[in-house]
């Protein structure tokens, strides 16, 4: 399966990109950030991130697709 | 009409204050956050703002029309920065008109702490020291 | 600089506004009191705001210097009208910089609730009905 | 004793006039209300009212000073 995942703020500079194309055989959103956390030494547990799917807030249980667009949500800090 | 969006520069409060304003609105409240010269005891130098666009628009969306339904409120809207500010900069805007002050002043505090809480924007400080980062906060 | 004043004519906002902000100050927030076109279910036609000028001066004064000393804020201002105002117009105004926006909702609300409670301001309103008198709460 | 009694809103109109000067023997504010009250018709009990001397809030129980500036303040509506 392959999914596009962004990534924002600290996770950007972490990954070095601001998105990529990832080929996965992760079967839900907490494997996959597992995955890549393993990869670009990301300093977040999923715990302290919200996951959003094609620019919708889901729950970490929310099916992963095939094609989904992903982001990781790292603690926001507007205002 | 949208009552969230983001400013990728200076924005100006006058006409959307007024798009908030009609005969049956008695109260305005506004709150507007800046870019201050320090945080947390650190000098600033400048400091960015980023968003994940798509999903800031809903999220804020989302919170507007949520204090829509949970004050007794005439009309609202937030407007938020993104991109690079200086010190002093206007950040964010919140404006509330409503009958009675009680629910103006009680949705424009909730709409900001949930604005605060819930928008994917981030802030990148740059301090006088040379010093810079993203903000993440604990809670 | 007085911070409080008496206006017997329309005013701008913005450069009172501008007054208050300084790079110290994260947070503005500030309050608007306009005409309504009701009051309590019965349609207004218009009204007038009456004062003891030379107590309402001092009173209100006293009202924001003991703001300044009770809130961590770092200036505020208070400005009401007096005279004929039409639907619509703005009547006061309040409004209060702070390092941070607790302090600066905090102390905003109280001002206005101070001014409404203490300042010898009286409103004079005509009803669309032809009846017209003056409004002294009970509380 | 000469005092100058200011009017507003209600009692403005109830008076006639927005101030008088009065020739009284009252003793205190107390008891120079409840003359001018008779006089006028004024609605209000010295209860729901404050009271000012010379363009400051004072206690009912202020003097009364000849040449004084005094005014009955009825119940605001501003804001």
């Amino acid at each position: 399966m392959k999914v596009t995942v962004l990534y924002f703020a600290s996770l950007r500079d972490a990954a070095g990109c601001e998105s990529e194309q990832v080929e996965t055989a992760a079967t839900g959103l907490r494997e996959l950030y597992a995955a890549l956390r393993a990869r670009h030494g990301f300093a977040f547990p999923a715990e302290r991130l919200r996951v959003a799917v094609d620019a919708a807030f889901v729950g970490w249980d929310a099916p992963l697709r095939d094609g989904a667009e992903i982001a990781f949500i790292p603690p926001v800090s507007g205002g | 009409m949208k009552r969230f969006s983001l400013a990728d520069a200076p924005f100006d409060i006058a006409p959307l204050r007024e798009s908030l304003l009609d005969h049956r609105a008695g109260a305005y409240a506004g709150f507007e956050g800046r870019v201050r010269d320090r945080n947390e005891g650190r000098p600033v130098d400048s400091l960015r703002y980023e968003a994940y666009a798509a999903l800031a628009e809903a999220e804020g969306e989302r919170i507007l029309d949520e204090a829509m339904r949970r004050f007794d409120i005439v009309q609202a809207r937030c407007v938020h920065r993104v991109g690079d500010l200086a010190l002093g900069e206007l950040a964010v805007w919140v404006g509330v008109s409503a009958g009675h002050r009680d629910a103006a002043f009680a949705a424009c505090r909730w709409i900001i702490d949930e604005v605060k809480a819930r928008v994917p924007i981030w802030k990148h400080e740059r301090y006088a020291d040379g010093v810079a980062g993203w903000l993440h906060p604990d809670t």
